[in-house]
């Protein structure tokens, strides 16, 4: 704790600090993945979760391996799964909403045991 | 200083708005407080020094992806209408999982990566530098993922389109 | 003697056309093929015979011939699966019991199962039941062994569950299937650690008298035993598996639901007999290095023997009554394997439990063809709806009694000859195991005529109304005698049951491969035959009641309790004693034993994983959060478990 | 800037190519010439088969992002085969009216995912891996909700798709510690950098998980059940075979080729997980009335079995499962392929429905059977060897107690097995399922996998052949 705050008033962020940022986001979108009841909000929280791997290959890159740049483009082709993976799973969502007319995550359970 | 003020401000937002993101009662909410989130991720780019990164970020997820988000809601939600909350228990465990998972992972985490406090020098990052890398055949270098994330995406419109579309 | 070959792949080529042309050709094509090619297969089993017996006897031993070897599958470099033809004494007999039998078995199902949905079917599946078992006695190494062993077991299924819908015929295949695919688990295990140890599958390898593969295994041990035992051991279950030893016999009465010949073919001649021919097999390897195993294999045989026997008793269903005889009559091979020594006079028991193999499979496949034309003649299995049938069904009546006397052991029936071999190695071995099997033989004595009495002669045979049997064959006619076809092979086998005990069988199999010369041990023989005779009687009594034809062996038996004593006393404390106390409180109990407890214990291995997946069925709840929290949960713990140890 | 070396690619290359063609011809052909696409689609790729079956020279593209070995030629070609008996079977679903519109989406979505998983197999960089799981995962997600009218279909894509995602974050997760603590995603510098401190263990749990889903071992499994019975039969068999065949793979490169020192991390939760697979998903099996989730079960429990192959991490283990898949293909498809005919023209899954199908459609209930004895690893069936050689290789490494479990487990399958071999051999209906008539693509789909599992336990040259290039990776 110290540390944070010598490092604080001498002008530099530390690595664990970014790497804490995306730590939170990730079990943050963790628990709305669990806890939220619309579909939608359940893909707002795997964006979070997905946007956190994001930071840490930036991080990483950047403060440990600055020679090149492979946590750079990871993270520059996530973003662009992560569309793609957005666009299907809303094509999906609404083809729910046609059928059941409704986007909450409860009513999927017709099929169990 | 500068720097550090412009990074805890990004990081409080962050944070909260994460927070805020998953705990909205209002799904509409639930998406700003998204675009926040993704938004402070891109000033955290900038930050490290990645501008290219930093435009790729709010163009694809402010542009792209949160457009269609909000268009998905407005399609599909009736104004007005709380999304019904999950059941108390169910939230407590669901919150203590992820807080142990949390500080599981943190553990593990700081205590096992290199500690550099500061940024190393990185030589800039041009266009065309970046572009090389993006179109070259080498080690290190992204023509074959670029390529290859070309025709996912073309099977992710196909497939989109074809559950989407009326009969 | 390439043309060995020729006997597995004829019944293969056989299964497949057959299969393949399914419907397309009349019933009675796709029937006459199936046998002529089972003829063919039976006259070059003879052929091989001859030649084996004859071209192959190196310094007064018969050698093992290995015909035809193919390496099959290079696991490493030191064990590697081969297939291939084995031929030794045991194997040659061996093809020569089973073509004979699944020959009769084409013959008589040509007529016996004549207008039945699937006939064709039914041969091509007769034809894969041959051609498996001709394959797993003819083995190189275990692993063909084990591989044609399951084929066995496949196409048994296939042929209990073959036509009949009966809801009882319905978990029977079932039960036979999964009971014996349960002990081939130990046997696989036994394979596996036999493999480990000793780098081979071969046979002649390891069954041979001076080998050293076994020296990896000597100070191994695991819970007292030495691996070796318990390999051995793991093999003797899975044999004991097929051949019902107790308690896996449970499945045996209850395959009696297939057709008739199946049962004879499969249940009462051939696949049954699997277990012993593979202790017969191994012989060498349980007499040498684990003598401990085969004792257990004796007292297994002998409590088998002795149980069936006793359930035997009462049953009612004639097919019952004959599976349990069965089970009886290879438990008594077994107790000759388990008692046999190895060398010249020491290795009776191998010797009598090869030959009574022999003269079993040729009259029990007799009793269940005749057992099989009294069925369809009278359209029931039981007891109760029998009687009196001798005027109806001569030919069967006649040879159904030449069989009922070999198996009670009277001479010069083969029944006779075989069995008195295996009880003088028992009482060799220990009076006790000896004078068991003597009572045993009693019994069986007593059960058979029981059974040939209730079936041939007591009260007349009434014609009832429309309760009992098929739509196609119209109720109330009179019983008539089988057709050719199916009197074709009970003739045959009869005859060889009169002469088969006159074949010198030690010249031909024995432990070593040496010549080893069968001598009658005169007093067990007459105790023997005196004990039978006198069950007879005592089933004679109370049985033959309401006879109005006396024939010629009644006289005797009437002549000789008539003149004893009075009659209807000696009846009453007869039926006192056996009704009363034998039946209601040996017999009866003991088969309640096997039905519900036995049954029960396996049935209530699968109630309890019903039991638990009915338990843990809320985690399929259906909701994706629950889904991904236990996803979540799964990561996380994993990771923490890795850390803690 | 030489794109020469792109050319070497030759698997996906030609696999692109097909996907283009046939994207082209759906949209451009006239009238006449749509009839027949499906033919079409069949004979190219059969012949993008036949060029890509024989093994070449190992070689590197791109600075060893991808990475070529001979084996997976076998493992590509195990897939291509089972892709195309999918197709096969699904000829006459695509024929229907309502899904002609969308034959040609169906073709490039599979397509599509094939390539993904091929992208997969070869990848030697965890970018590239990525994208190959993501290709196989999101189209495959679309073709889950199929028949986007059917309230299963619906809800099986959103199940399939929120799983996998969920699965695929926690592994890129994993990946970007892994890439935090070496510095490279590069599969051949990862192998010595990875040396096993906290962080990497970690990181190697979270990422595998990834996988795991795929594979859908218990407890990552309960997506699978839900998802086989919503989506239409075809894509289930697809998803259950191709997709998992191609993930169980890939399991045993990576663990080998990168976390090899992580051998005494790997192997404990392998073992774990293969005996609460094997045991649960048995367990489970037991009481599905639906054929649809009883055959998921069963692929769980056949995924478990895998398991004990790639626990071995030895070349042994690495040919037993390329065996095991290729035979696992012809036993699975089969088994579907009598599913999908009889559900498509009668939509009957419940096994009730199947009580006396022998009396009406002997042939299909004679394939059914020959497919569950082969699953079940009944002798001389395919999937007797299959099982011997997994147990072998586990053997070999000393699993005795793992292989006692598994062989345990074999006993209660057949049980759950011979259920539905009792339902259509031995019970009489009233009312069962009528004769059906089987187009003819249908009946040669199980011609092939009726032949494979009759003949490939028979033919030592098919398990030799593999054992030739060894690890293979």
């Amino acid at each position: 704790m110290s540390e944070l705050f010598s490092n604080f008033f001498s002008g530099s962020i530390p690595m664990e600090a970014y790497l804490g940022i995306s730590l939170i986001m990730f079990f943050a979108g963790v628990y709305g993945f669990l806890t939220r009841k619309s579909l939608l909000m359940i893909l707002i929280s795997i964006e979070l979760m997905l946007n956190a791997a994001d930071i840490n290959f930036v991080t990483f890159n950047r403060y440990l391996y600055p020679e090149r740049l492979e946590g750079f483009y990871f993270t520059l082709f996530t973003i662009a799964i992560a569309a793609c993976e957005t666009a299907v799973a809303i094509a999906i969502i609404i083809n729910i909403y046609r059928n059941l007319n409704s986007v909450e995550v409860g009513n999927l359970d017709q099929m169990k045991e | 200083m500068a720097e550090q003020i412009i990074f805890y401000v990004l990081a409080v937002i962050i944070t909260v708005f994460s927070i805020l993101a998953v705990t909205s009662k209002q799904i509409i909410r639930s998406a700003t407080y998204l675009l926040f989130v993704l938004l402070g991720t891109a000033g955290l780019y900038l930050l490290l020094g990645f501008s290219y990164l930093f435009a790729v970020q709010i163009a694809v997820y402010a542009g792209g992806i949160m457009v269609i988000f909000i268009f998905a809601i407005l399609l599909t939600n009736r104004p007005g209408e709380n999304v019904k909350s999950e059941l108390p228990i169910r939230r407590l465990v669901a919150l203590v999982t992820s807080v142990a998972g949390l500080a599981f992972c943190g553990h593990i985490i700081y205590w096992n990566v290199k500690k550099v406090i500061q940024l190393p020098l990185m030589e800039e990052l041009t266009p065309q530098k970046l572009g090389h890398i993006m179109m070259g055949t080498d080690k290190y270098q992204y023509l074959l993922p670029f390529e290859m994330i070309s025709i996912l995406l073309l099977a992710c419109i196909v497939g989109a389109i074809m559950v989407a579309r009326r009969r | 003697m390439q043309y060995t070959l020729l006997i597995l792949v004829l019944p293969l080529l056989s299964f497949i056309v057959l299969g393949l042309v399914d419907s397309k050709w009349k019933p009675k094509v796709a029937g006459t093929i199936g046998t002529i090619v089972l003829g063919i297969i039976t006259a070059l089993s003879y052929y091989t015979a001859f030649e084996y017996f004859t071209l192959h006897k190196v310094a007064g031993v018969y050698e093992k011939v290995i015909v035809y070897d193919m390496e099959w599958l290079r696991f490493t470099d030191a064990l590697h699966i081969n297939l291939g033809i084995l031929l030794d004494p045991i194997s040659v007999m061996m093809l020569v019991v089973i073509s004979t039998i699944s020959f009769m078995v084409n013959i008589y199902s040509l007529s016996y199962m004549d207008g039945e949905k699937g006939f064709q079917r039914y041969y091509a599946f007769l034809s894969l039941f041959t051609f498996s078992m001709l394959g797993l006695v003819v083995a190189t190494n275990i692993f063909q062994m084990y591989i044609f062993w399951e084929l066995v077991g496949v196409s048994s299924f296939l042929l209990i569950g073959f036509y009949y819908t009966k809801p009882s015929a319905v978990a029977a295949a079932k039960k036979a299937f999964i009971v014996t695919r349960f002990a081939d688990l130990f046997f696989l295990i036994g394979i596996l650690i036999l493999s480990f140890y000793t780098k081979t599958f071969d046979f002649t390898i390891l069954t041979a008298e001076h080998t050293t593969v076994f020296a990896g295994t000597t100070g191994i041990t695991f819970m007292g035993f030495s691996v070796l035992s318990w390999a051995m051991a793991g093999i003797f279950i899975g044999g004991a598996g097929k051949s019902a030893m107790f308690p896996l016999q449970i499945w045996l009465p209850d395959a009696m639901e297939g057709p008739t010949p199946v049962s004879a073919l499969i249940h009462a001649a051939t696949m049954v007999v699997a277990g012993v021919f593979l202790v017969a097999r191994f012989f060498p390897v349980y007499y040498f290095q684990t003598p401990e195993v085969l004792h257990g294999i004796a007292y297994v045989g002998a409590f088998t023997a002795l149980f069936a026997a006793v359930i035997a008793c009462v049953q009612t269903d004639i097919k019952r009554v004959l599976a349990f005889s069965t089970i009886s009559q290879i438990a008594f091979m077994m107790v000759a394997l388990g008692v046999s020594g190895y060398e010249g006079h020491e290795g009776t028991g191998y010797m009598a439990s090869m030959f009574h193999l022999f003269t079993h499979a040729m009259f029990k496949a007799l009793l269940f063809l005749g057992a099989g034309s009294v069925i369809h003649a009278v359209h029931s299995n039981e007891i109760k709806d029998m009687g009196g049938l001798r005027k109806y069904l001569p030919i069967t009546n006649w040879t159904f009694l030449i069989a009922c006397l070999a198996i009670a052991g009277i001479p010069p029936f083969s029944g006779f000859f075989s069995k008195d071999e295996i009880l003088s190695a028992s009482y060799e071995f220990s009076p006790f195991i000896g004078g068991l099997m003597t009572f045993v033989a009693a019994l069986t004595a007593f059960y058979m005529f029981r059974l040939y009495y209730s079936i041939f002669w007591g009260k007349d045979y009434t014609i009832k109304a429309s309760s009992h049997g098929h739509d196609d064959h119209g109720a109330g006619h009179t019983p008539h005698e089988s057709p050719f076809a199916m009197a074709f092979p009970l003739i045959f086998l009869a005859a060889v049951t009169c002469v088969a005990g006159f074949i010198p069988f030690g010249e031909f199999v024995s432990s070593t491969g040496a010549d080893y010369h069968i001598h009658i041990n005169l007093t067990v023989a007459i105790v023997s035959v005196v004990v039978a005779s006198i069950s007879i009687l005592i089933a004679t009594m109370m049985y033959r009641k309401q006879s109005t034809t006396p024939d010629k062996l009644a006289k005797i038996f009437s002549g000789l309790y008539k003149g004893a004593s009075n009659r209807f006393y000696i009846d009453e404390v007869y039926m006192f004693i056996t009704k009363n106390i034998v039946f209601n409180n040996i017999s009866r109990p003991i088969a309640w034993f096997d039905r519900h407890v036995i049954d029960a214990t396996m049935d209530g291995f699968a109630n309890t994983t019903q039991w638990v997946s009915l338990r843990i069925k809320g985690f399929q709840s259906g909701q994706l959060q629950q889904y991904a929290y236990v996803f979540l949960f799964g990561t996380l713990l994993i990771a923490v478990l890795l850390f803690i140890f | 800037m030489d794109y020469s070396s792109f050319l070497q690619m030759r698997e996906e290359l030609s696999l692109i190519g097909v996907m283009i063609f046939l994207l082209i011809f759906d949209i451009f052909a006239s009238k006449n010439l749509i009839k027949y696409f499906q033919p079409i689609a069949f004979v190219l790729f059969a012949v993008h088969i036949i060029l890509n079956c024989v093994p070449r020279d190992a070689f590197e593209v791109a600075g060893g992002m991808f990475q070529y070995h001979p084996m997976q030629t076998y493992i590509k070609t195990i897939l291509n085969v089972g892709t195309l008996i999918v197709l096969l079977q699904a000829h006459k679903f695509l024929n229907n009216e309502e899904n002609k519109i969308k034959r040609g989406e169906f073709y490039f979505l599979i397509f599509s995912t094939l390539l993904g998983m091929y992208l997969m197999i070869s990848s030697g960089n965890f970018l590239l891996f990525f994208i190959g799981l993501e290709t196989a995962s999101i189209p495959m997600a679309a073709l889950v909700a199929f028949d986007k009218y059917k309230n299963n279909a619906a809800e099986a894509g959103a199940k399939y798709i929120l799983s996998a995602v969920f699965a695929s974050s926690i592994s890129v997760f994993g990946i970007s510690l892994i890439y935090g603590s070496t510095g490279t995603v590069y599969f051949s510098d990862l192998a010595t950098l990875i040396t096993g401190t906290p962080l990497q263990i970690m990181a190697f749990v979270f990422f595998a998980v990834g996988l795991f889903f795929k594979i859908s071992l218990v407890p990552f499994h309960l997506w699978t059940p839900d998802v086989y019975e919503g989506a239409q039969t075809n894509i289930t068999s697809y998803l259950s075979v191709i997709s998992k065949g191609s993930a169980v793979f890939v399991l045993f490169t990576l663990l080998v080729k990168v976390f090899g020192n992580l051998i005494d991390q790997w192997q404990p939760i392998l073992w774990g997980l293969a005996v609460i697979s094997i045991t649960i998903a048995n367990i489970f099996a037991i009481r599905q009335k639906n054929l649809k989730r009883f055959l998921a079960f069963s692929s769980i429990s056949q995924a478990g079995y895998i398991i004990l192959a790639i626990i071995s991490g030895t070349a042994i283990g690495m040919t037993s499962l390329v065996y095991y898949v290729l035979v696992y293909v012809f036993s699975n498809l089969a088994a579907f392929g009598v599913l999908s005919v009889i559900e498509e023209r009668t939509g009957k899954v419940a096994l009730d429905d199947y009580n006396g199908l022998y009396q009406t459609n002997p042939r299909l209930s004679f394939v059914m059977m020959l497919a569950l004895f082969s699953l079940a690893g009944i002798p001389p069936f395919a999937g007797f060897f299959s099982k011997f050689f997994v147990f072998a290789a586990a053997i070999d490494q000393g699993f005795y107690v793992l292989v006692f479990i598994a062989l345990l487990n074999t006993i209660i399958s057949l049980y759950y097995y011979l259920l539905v071999i009792k339902a259509m051999f031995l019970t009489k209906s009233e009312t069962p399922i009528e004769l059906i008539k089987s187009d003819f693509p249908l009946k040669l789909s199980l011609v092939i996998c009726t032949m494979g599992i009759m003949l490939i336990g028979l033919f030592s040259a098919i398990y030799n052949q593999i054992a030739v290039f060894g690890f293979g990776i």
